[in-house]
């Protein structure tokens, strides 16, 4: 874990509302792993006074590069939006525990339903660098939120597409996709980053199958690094009681049958 | 100039700086040991101790408000005898004060916990969270007034052996009053400010953002009102004080320690940055060198009236 | 859509908006109405007016804070004959709710000055100001207890029969109690918060900053206390309320109307940028353009319990 | 008087601890008289709060810049150190009444302390413009403290230094070498922008040689508008009775004889 102020090489918008930061940060870069996070704030001020965590959606060890993609929501992600080349912004990163890839996997699936595709990009480069066969589909609410395309089109891998209105792709959910795949492929695991209902319900489907699932999850945070139980989520343990974890902390990737989800 | 000296000892305890984490912004001390060693701290108050585990309150417990943050985590802890046999010989084996902070909703509550606590080896200091509701006097906070905060202090007098930090709640008319009320009832000292009352409501959901609906707020934005208080109570109470909220820089701290306060404490600052009270060390000694101040002593109440 | 209806009516008083600029924080107008008409707001609340002259504390008066600022300004005015008959005629030209707000050290002082602005045409409410030290209750301030604060406004509803609106002060333990004692008192409107009481430490000179030593804190750093207590008041009296502390753009402003303010007021927002009060005018207008609705009446109390 | 975010064009160290910032601004460029000031900020955001009062060193009506000259002291002007070319920064300007220039006088005297050079600078540039005869008294601590000759000599304007240290110029007080100059010229008017002291010295020395002084006093602010009282100074009012004045609105240039100084 750094905290250093990350010198900021890009500032990019990617759709409406949705921007990418590249960050010159070589020690992050060096050690972050697929679906963890970082700390991050606009302004080395106290205005914002917390950091908003957002995923780490690509890293360049060689280069010390690491980038996020993000909307634009409320006032801290407004002024990310406006941030310029050469501001260095305050950062606490790699934080959290990411993706557990299993190298024995040989075909899994990695679903992302809109900004979801951050944490979920990085995932997905690190499995095509291990040579395990991906099936990836990614969900948004309409075009103008499908991310992460141009990245994916990069590594030439092939992506299942779903739009709610059917703007592009096939019109419906993620999990339509998923259930498709299901019935036709022997799935080793299924990773997910998405709406906590998309979320839920892939672990519905991934339970239904008896196929492993990963879930990336996302609560407000006050510390990130597990100090302040501000963001913790409902969790079973593995002798079966109920309890709680820290999302910053034992995640934010859980296995998807340790969640206990919100009604 | 030698190194100027940091180390501060009152009611019976021990510190080599006299920095230390709040309460409920630093669990155990586990998670900052990851970053920089535990020992570096003069002391470390964990995160509040109930007799029996809690969940704590619904998400979300964190808001993020203008120089500061609401939270009601509303004390998660794993309970007592968790407490005691697993967290704290954890951290006792590190060479800071370790100061157990204690809440309850019964008064009996804070006696269980004192007995228990005061068990451990190696444990420093109690502190008292008297900001808890009142369970058996409909729900007011145990610190809001002077007798019933006595009450709580009287009844973990009787189970601990232990130097007794009484910590206040800035929720109050007068909290001179509070303080002398504690005072008298037996505490060895006293910390403040907890967390003042607050609330943010969402305007989408039209509802209150948090999940406990209302809670309480800390960081830079409430340091005035806590040196202030600090500064009152200095002037009307003989037993050391703690002094906390919103300290992010040296100077920050430096403002308690001279409106009398011996020694202080980080809660939100850690949260943002977790170097924060080294930052803090570092920049204490800094200045004492910068002024030629041998002692950091010298400088607990410059402030005061009369200290001029 | 067509423009939706800002305007809002409570305790007798008529604003064309809810948004007023609060006591202390824009003198009588005349320095505003060469920014802006003064005509846009809905009202203004003039700097405290008390019996005699007063030529406040002394310098600094100002103490910059984390997102809010101190100020012991100390009720400095040219006394109630002078503002009688100098500046309420300029400002009661003006199209808008004139507040008058009116301070005292004894309680027959509010009477008196009760009745002599009661006398000026057009001022459309009073707003008595209960924070002041009750200099016959050893300085302790009126708006402190129940009693005290009700004391005041029994005295000034005697002799005044302008619609009379209470300013309570947040230092205090309940303030609810507070509010249900001024409404029981005859108070028509209350009007929270006013400053939370701070002090800011020069480490150089090693000694308040403030000529005063301690100051009134305010600004974006007291939002979540102050529309808290809003929240509470508003679910324990009848009486209408006005909003204030820390509002600096519409959405600050809507959560207290959401926490069941009828109207709101600005201060500190106005010193840093005089264009806030307008800003936020036209931020609720779009707010409710965008949200489609016809009245902003319709928000008022929308976060309270049993509003979902 | 305007709000706008004015735009950085150059950020520049003048000399250690010493900094000068051009804006573009172009209204207030258009407005601005000799004396005047602004209230600026650092940042977008609410941290710090407030606007530090700042005098208008120079101004370009053709340019459209605005320039302020500022000591390194706290938190704000260390952050003002620090903005960038681009960045648009809060302002409120201008601020205040300025000096008034008598256009009838023949010969006066303007002394500057310090930074007290800033408002200085824009007078002296003014009674430049207006042929009226100027003796420029400048006084610091220390050579390192001393600030505008570049401009002054740009001006081709002689100038009389002093520092206390005599590091550089006369060593010695500026107020002696107004007292030199009063002794003998004949003088209309004195100018004086500097330490409180200084100020309060040069009113002494004028009202002896019964000679009419301008200060232009500093005082911790607000709102830097005149709404909240916070400026204060002790002030004699026509009828000789004592009263307040604020040093935002009814200042900061004030008769010095009006002026009720601090023992
Ligand atoms: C582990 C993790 C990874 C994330 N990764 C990404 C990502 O890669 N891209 C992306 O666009 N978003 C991501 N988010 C969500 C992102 O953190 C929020 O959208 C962002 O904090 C909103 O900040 P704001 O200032 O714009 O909103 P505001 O509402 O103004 O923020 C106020 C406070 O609420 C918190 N908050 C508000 N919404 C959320 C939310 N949905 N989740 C968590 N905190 C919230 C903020 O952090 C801040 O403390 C992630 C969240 C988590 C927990
Ligand atoms: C009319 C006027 C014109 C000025 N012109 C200049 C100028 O041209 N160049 C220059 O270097 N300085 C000037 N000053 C002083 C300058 O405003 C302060 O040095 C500056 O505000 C310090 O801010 P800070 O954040 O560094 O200090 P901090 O101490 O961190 O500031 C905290 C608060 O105190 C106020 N403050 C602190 N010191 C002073 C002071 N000496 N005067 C007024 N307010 C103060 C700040 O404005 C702020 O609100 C002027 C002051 C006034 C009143
Ligand atoms: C997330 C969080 C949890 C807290 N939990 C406790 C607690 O368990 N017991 C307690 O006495 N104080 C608790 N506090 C209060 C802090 O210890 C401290 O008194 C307060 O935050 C003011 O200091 P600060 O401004 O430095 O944060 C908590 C504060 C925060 C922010
Ligand atoms: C400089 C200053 C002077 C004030 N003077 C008065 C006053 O005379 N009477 C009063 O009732 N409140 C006074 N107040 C309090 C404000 O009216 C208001 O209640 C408080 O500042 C909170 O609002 P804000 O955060 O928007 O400033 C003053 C506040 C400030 C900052
Ligand atoms: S955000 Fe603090 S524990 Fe997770
Ligand atoms: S600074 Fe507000 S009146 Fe001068």
């Amino acid at each position: 874990m750094n905290l250093e102020n990350a010198r900021v090489l890009e500032n990019k918008e990617v759709k409406p509302n949705f921007r990418k930061l590249k960050l010159y940060s070589p020690k992050v870069a060096a050690e972050a792993k697929a679906g963890q996070f970082l700390m991050i704030k606009p302004t080395v001020v106290n205005d914002p006074f917390l950091g908003r965590p957002m995923a780490i959606y690509d890293s360049d060890k060689t280069l010390g590069i690491i980038e996020i993609l993000f909307m634009i929501k409320g006032r801290g992600t407004k002024l990310l939006a406006e941030v310029k080349v050469d501001d260095a912004l305050p950062v606490i990163a790699p934080l959290g525990n990411g993706f557990k890839i299993t190298e024995t996997d040989k075909n899994v699936v990695c679903i992302a339903g809109g900004v979801g595709m951050a944490p979920i990009y990085s995932l997905i480069k690190e499995l095509h660098n291990k040579d395990i066969s991906n099936n990836i589909i990614v969900g948004a609410r309409t075009e103008a939120m499908l991310l992460g395309l141009d990245k994916l089109a990069d590594l030439c891998m092939a992506v299942d597409i779903y739009t709610d209105d059917g703007s592009f792709g096939s019109k419906g959910l993620a999990t339509m996709g998923l259930e498709n795949i299901l019935k036709e492929q022997k799935i080793d695991r299924v990773y997910c980053c998405g709406s906590m209902i998309m979320m839920k319900n892939v672990a519905k489907i991934t339970a239904l199958y008896g196929i492993p699932c990963q879930v990336s999850l996302e609560e407000r945070m006050g510390c990130g690094i597990g100090i302040c139980m501000g963001c913790v989520c409902g969790h079973k343990k593995e002798d079966g009681s109920h309890g709680l974890a820290r999302v910053c902390y034992e995640g934010p990737v859980f296995d998807a049958e340790e969640v206990i989800w919100h009604e | 100039m030698n190194k100027p000296n940091l180390a501060v000892e009152f009611a019976g305890i021990k510190m080599k700086n006299p920095v230390m984490t709040a309460s409920g912004t630093c669990g155990y001390g586990r998670e900052l040991n990851r970053i920089f060693p535990l020992e570096r701290l003069g002391g470390i108050s964990v995160k509040g101790t109930t007799l029996e585990p809690r969940l704590g309150n619904n998400m979300p417990r964190i808001a993020e408000t203008p120089a500061g943050l609401l939270n009601c985590v509303g004390l998660q802890n794993p309970g007592a005898v968790k407490v005691t046999q697993k967290e704290l010989p954890w951290v006792v084996q590190h060479d800071l004060a370790v100061i157990v902070n204690i809440a309850g909703g019964a008064v009996e509550d804070y006696g269980k916990v004192a007995a228990m606590v005061s068990n451990v080896q190696g444990v420093a200091a109690l502190e008292v969270n008297i900001s808890c509701p009142n369970v058996s006097a409909g729900g007011m906070a145990h610190g809001a007034k002077p007798e019933t905060a006595a009450a709580v202090v009287k009844e973990v007098r009787q189970n601990t052996n232990l130097p007794m930090i009484v910590k206040l709640s800035p929720n109050v008319t007068n909290i001179v009053e509070i303080a002398k009320a504690v005072e008298k009832a037996g505490a060895d000292a006293v910390s403040l400010i907890n967390t003042l009352l607050g609330m943010e409501i969402d305007i989408e959901s039209r509802s209150p953002l948090l999940g406990n609906k209302v809670g309480g707020l800390s960081g830079p934005a409430v340091h005035p009102v806590a040196v202030r208080m600090v500064w009152q109570v200095a002037q009307a109470v003989k037993i050391p004080i703690i002094g906390m909220g919103g300290i992010m820089t040296a100077e920050d701290a430096l403002q308690f320690m001279m409106a009398g306060a011996t020694a202080i404490a980080i809660g939100s600052g850690t949260m943002v940055d977790p170097m924060t009270p080294i930052k803090v060390i570092e920049g204490l000694e800094e200045w004492l060198i910068k002024e030629g101040i041998a002692d950091i002593k010298q400088i607990i109440g410059a402030a005061l009236p009369g200290k001029l």
